[in-house]
């Protein structure tokens, strides 16, 4: 077990109930969907196991490690186990292409050799070939998007984490990425991937956990026809 | 550290580059407040070098009673100078203090000996100056009571409000190089915390990637390094130049007020200020990035 | 005629061509799709027609006026006639979600009395009820993207330009706001909406405009599978 | 504008209450920098009042041909007096000056009178003085020249002196003056610089919904006018206080430098104050919105 969400709610300091008593398990490898309406929790799962947030009430182990009595000192080096796309990419501005993807290595301690190899690795798996040296504010929408992808995986993670990663993606972009992340996954990543995006969901007979209104309603291995 | 140093290095220079409005902000305060703290220690050192020399002139005058003859009057010089406190006296014949008054009223005509005569009405006397000026009157009334001295004089009312003014003086350059410190500690602390503060979501996702708080600082210290040097090099540039044509233009004209020349001084100044400067920069990147790096 | 890109391209300063010899015509009230894959240059027609950049060739008409030509002080006026949902939301995070609403109202000069009635009405519409007064960074991705599409409907725009909107959002929330655009296009509004959502496209049998690398390269009124 | 007035207000306080770092920065930089501007005007006004006093306590000793009778004494007087530039005149008649000059001597033991005997040496003379201190020197020559007139003293040398000093004291608190100006504005104007350089986003987003520019000003201009005050009242109440305090603790213990109490003066140097703070608050936010209205 890779992680364990036992009994958590999040009530957000305004008072909002964004989780509501949600406990799910995920084995070592496994590719799971998050699925749900928009403001259903999905992001909030993620940020807890970020530990962006704090959970109300209730635990969260990653590796077996408590999330929630973590020492502060701890949690950089918690955090580099997670590979994070963000629902909004929150890429550095004032960084490249390049630079954002080397920087998520040199956080990690990786040599500059390995950083000169790596980085236009990954950015040709994201379909940003040439466009290393750009800065954020240079790309479109779904070119972002594919820099946070790019920086999610660049340190083979052991766990993927990812907050609607095609949503601004054409569809066959969109496949390209999946097929990323199901390669990553067989790889032995643990991956969890927020979306709303049925079609993607369908044909793939991955496990899927639906939340609505900050329960989990249903958690599947199921053809999108029974999930939703 | 070690082995991410060159890679802050060069982290710092480029996003020195990058966010250059805040990089030309923060140096350009930088460079005001040490300018302006630097004209204002200049001065104040200045001023105290001018009001010392005051002081040291002053001078008591003790006049000899004229019933004492020329060895006893050797002897209560002698005894003048072995004073405790006293720095040097000076001995002045009558004649002398006679033509010394008689400058105030000479003539063409006819001088003031001419009408005294032979008669000279004036008593010998000494000149006396105190290693400290602020001994002056402690000193001035012991010599009072010694044997042979006719009348001490010091100027008691004069000595007094000099003494004060000049109290005045050091305190109000005390007060506001102080206050002019504290300015630009705050100023220049305001001005990184803005800089920091308009990058505080650079800093959140640097956390959420993973970074560690000493990851992100190394850069940031580099960069308040940097900008804290730079700053108080403009400064200390500009404080060369205008200081320097300060000596060149006014000491000549107002040769009796005299300017610190000594360059071993000034150089203890200009480092002053540069260390300042460098301590600033760092310090105040400091205290403006904790806030947000708890995340 | 309400929109006319004459041969229009677009070089970005780093020398990137986003749009190559563009032209195509909106009659008033139309309804039209812009598809295309990732980096097509779907944003850089919007950003060309709300003026936020300028074309390197060729004209652009909007209510027969020449935006290329216009003058400085005509440019908020212009743009008042168009209700804009940005591919990256754009929303002041100061202001809560009814103030970042209002905002677009007081803009055009409405009245206190105007904007108390009109704003909750659009807040509902696109289901925010009861948020009226989060900031930004305390809702969900989806949430955020709809306060967007209420601030661009509610001064009832003569021309509405959706950039995406529905990136964020499920497929139930999709096809309400999907309803509303139709909606409002019904009601007379010209509606240019930018989207890799084929679902959406689908089963509308509404004109859709197909770019890739900067090139108009289908036009047509047709259903999904003719279009991509 | 008017119609829009009461929700640029609203609009004004609410932004500076949500951006609480934003405006606490800028009020105390504002607070600052007009404080050490005020204390830098009060110092100078204080000092220029000091040496003023000092230089109209300037006197030219005009010694009294010892030839003239009373009433040529008296015509020589009127002369002086109908001088142009001569404030007043005073007779002091040869006795009181030898009293004057015994009190330098003076002893139980014996007088300067008694060694002299009726023969007093020294002649009548006339203390005058200038109306503008600075034109002694000129009145001095032209004395010099009047029929009767035995020898006109005026520490040349010591007036000299003290306007060399007195004019570089003037230089400098002007000089001073002008540089914490500057300071004060550039300081002021970076602070503004970097609070709406943190906004710019907002501001770019407000363009793209239509906004004009002066919609997007006016709130705030409101709130530059608002931190400058808020920050110059800060600054000003302190200063009262500070110069308050001075007032009573100092006033009595240096009561021969006198202290500005003048309350109509002391408002003037309150008002500009306050003046400057909310002109800088407003003209900072100018040349600083506009670089990003530009869109
Ligand atoms: N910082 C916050 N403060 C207060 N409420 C919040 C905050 N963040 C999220 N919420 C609320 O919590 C609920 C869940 O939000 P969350 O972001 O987890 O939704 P989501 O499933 O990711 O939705 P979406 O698909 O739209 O991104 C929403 O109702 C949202 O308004
Ligand atoms: N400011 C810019 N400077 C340089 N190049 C840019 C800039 N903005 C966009 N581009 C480039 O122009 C091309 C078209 O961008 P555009 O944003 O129009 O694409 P898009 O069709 O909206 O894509 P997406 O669906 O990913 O949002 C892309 O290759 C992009 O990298
Ligand atoms: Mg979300
Ligand atoms: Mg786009």
């Amino acid at each position: 077990m890779i992680v364990q969400f036992y009994n958590v709610s999040k009530t957000y300091p305004n008072g909002v109930k964004a989780l509501n008593d949600v406990s799910f398990k995920l084995d070592q490898g496994e590719f799971v969907f998050l699925m749900g309406p928009s403001g259903a929790g999905k992001s909030t799962v993620i940020k807890l196991m970020l530990r962006e947030e704090i959970p109300t009430r209730g635990q969260i182990f990653i590796e077996s490690r408590s999330v929630v009595r973590m020492q502060k000192k701890e949690i950089p080096f918690f955090r580099r186990s997670m590979g994070v796309v963000f629902q909004d990419f929150k890429l550095l501005e004032n960084k490249t292409v390049s630079e954002n993807i080397a920087f998520a290595m040199r956080v990690v301690g990786a040599g500059n050799q390995e950083i000169r190899q790596r980085v236009p690795q990954v950015i040709k798996m994201v379909g940003l070939d040439g466009k290393n040296d750009r800065f954020p504010s240079q790309l479109s929408g779904g070119e972002q998007q594919r820099v946070g992808i790019a920086r999610a995986i660049v340190n083979r993670p052991l766990i993927l984490i990812a907050d609607e990663p095609t949503g601004n993606l054409d569809i066959d972009t969109s496949m390209g990425i999946m097929e990323l992340l199901y390669d990553i996954n067989r790889a032995g990543t643990t991956v969890i991937m927020a979306t709303h995006a049925r079609e993607l969901v369908k044909d793939s007979y991955k496990r899927v956990i639906t939340l609505d209104q900050g329960r989990i309603i249903s958690d599947n291995e199921a053809a999108i026809g029974d999930a939703i | 550290m070690f082995k991410n140093f060159g890679y802050f290095i060069r982290e710092a220079g480029t996003s020195l580059s990058r966010n250059r409005l805040l990089s030309i902000a923060t140096i350009s305060t930088i460079a005001i407040c040490i300018f302006i703290l630097g004209v204002a220690l200049l001065l104040t050192l200045n001023a105290n070098r001018f009001i010392d020399q005051l002081e040291s002139d002053l001078e008591i005058m003790v006049f000899v009673d004229q019933e004492l003859d020329e060895d006893e009057t050797a002897d209560l010089g002698d005894l003048l100078e072995s004073t405790p406190g006293v720095q040097s006296v000076e001995f002045i014949p009558r004649d002398k203090a006679l033509e010394g008054l008689e400058d105030k009223f000479r003539s063409e005509k006819y001088t003031l000996r001419d009408t005294v005569g032979k008669d000279n009405p004036l008593p010998d006397s000494f000149s006396v100056k105190a290693e400290q000026p602020h001994e002056v009157v402690k000193i001035a009334q012991e010599i009072e009571k010694m044997p042979g001295v006719y009348k001490v004089n010091y100027g008691k009312e004069m000595v007094e409000r000099l003494f004060s003014v000049t109290k005045l003086v050091r305190i109000i350059s005390m007060v506001l190089i102080l206050l002019l410190a504290f300015a630009a500690v705050f100023l220049i602390a305001t001005t990184i915390r803005l800089a920091v503060f308009s990058r505080r979501k650079e800093i959140y996702l640097m956390k959420l990637v993973g970074a560690t708080d000493w990851f992100i600082r190394w850069p940031f210290f580099l960069e308040g390094i940097i900008l804290g040097l730079v700053g108080s090099l403009i400064a200390i540039g500009l404080l060369v130049l205008a200081y320097g044509s300060l000596l060149q233009n006014i000491q000549n004209a107002i040769f009796f007020i005299p300017l610190i020349e000594d360059s071993k001084m000034l150089t203890g100044v200009y480092l002053s200020l540069l260390g300042t400067g460098a301590v600033l920069g760092v310090a105040g990147t400091w205290f403006s990035l904790n806030r947000f790096l708890d995340v």
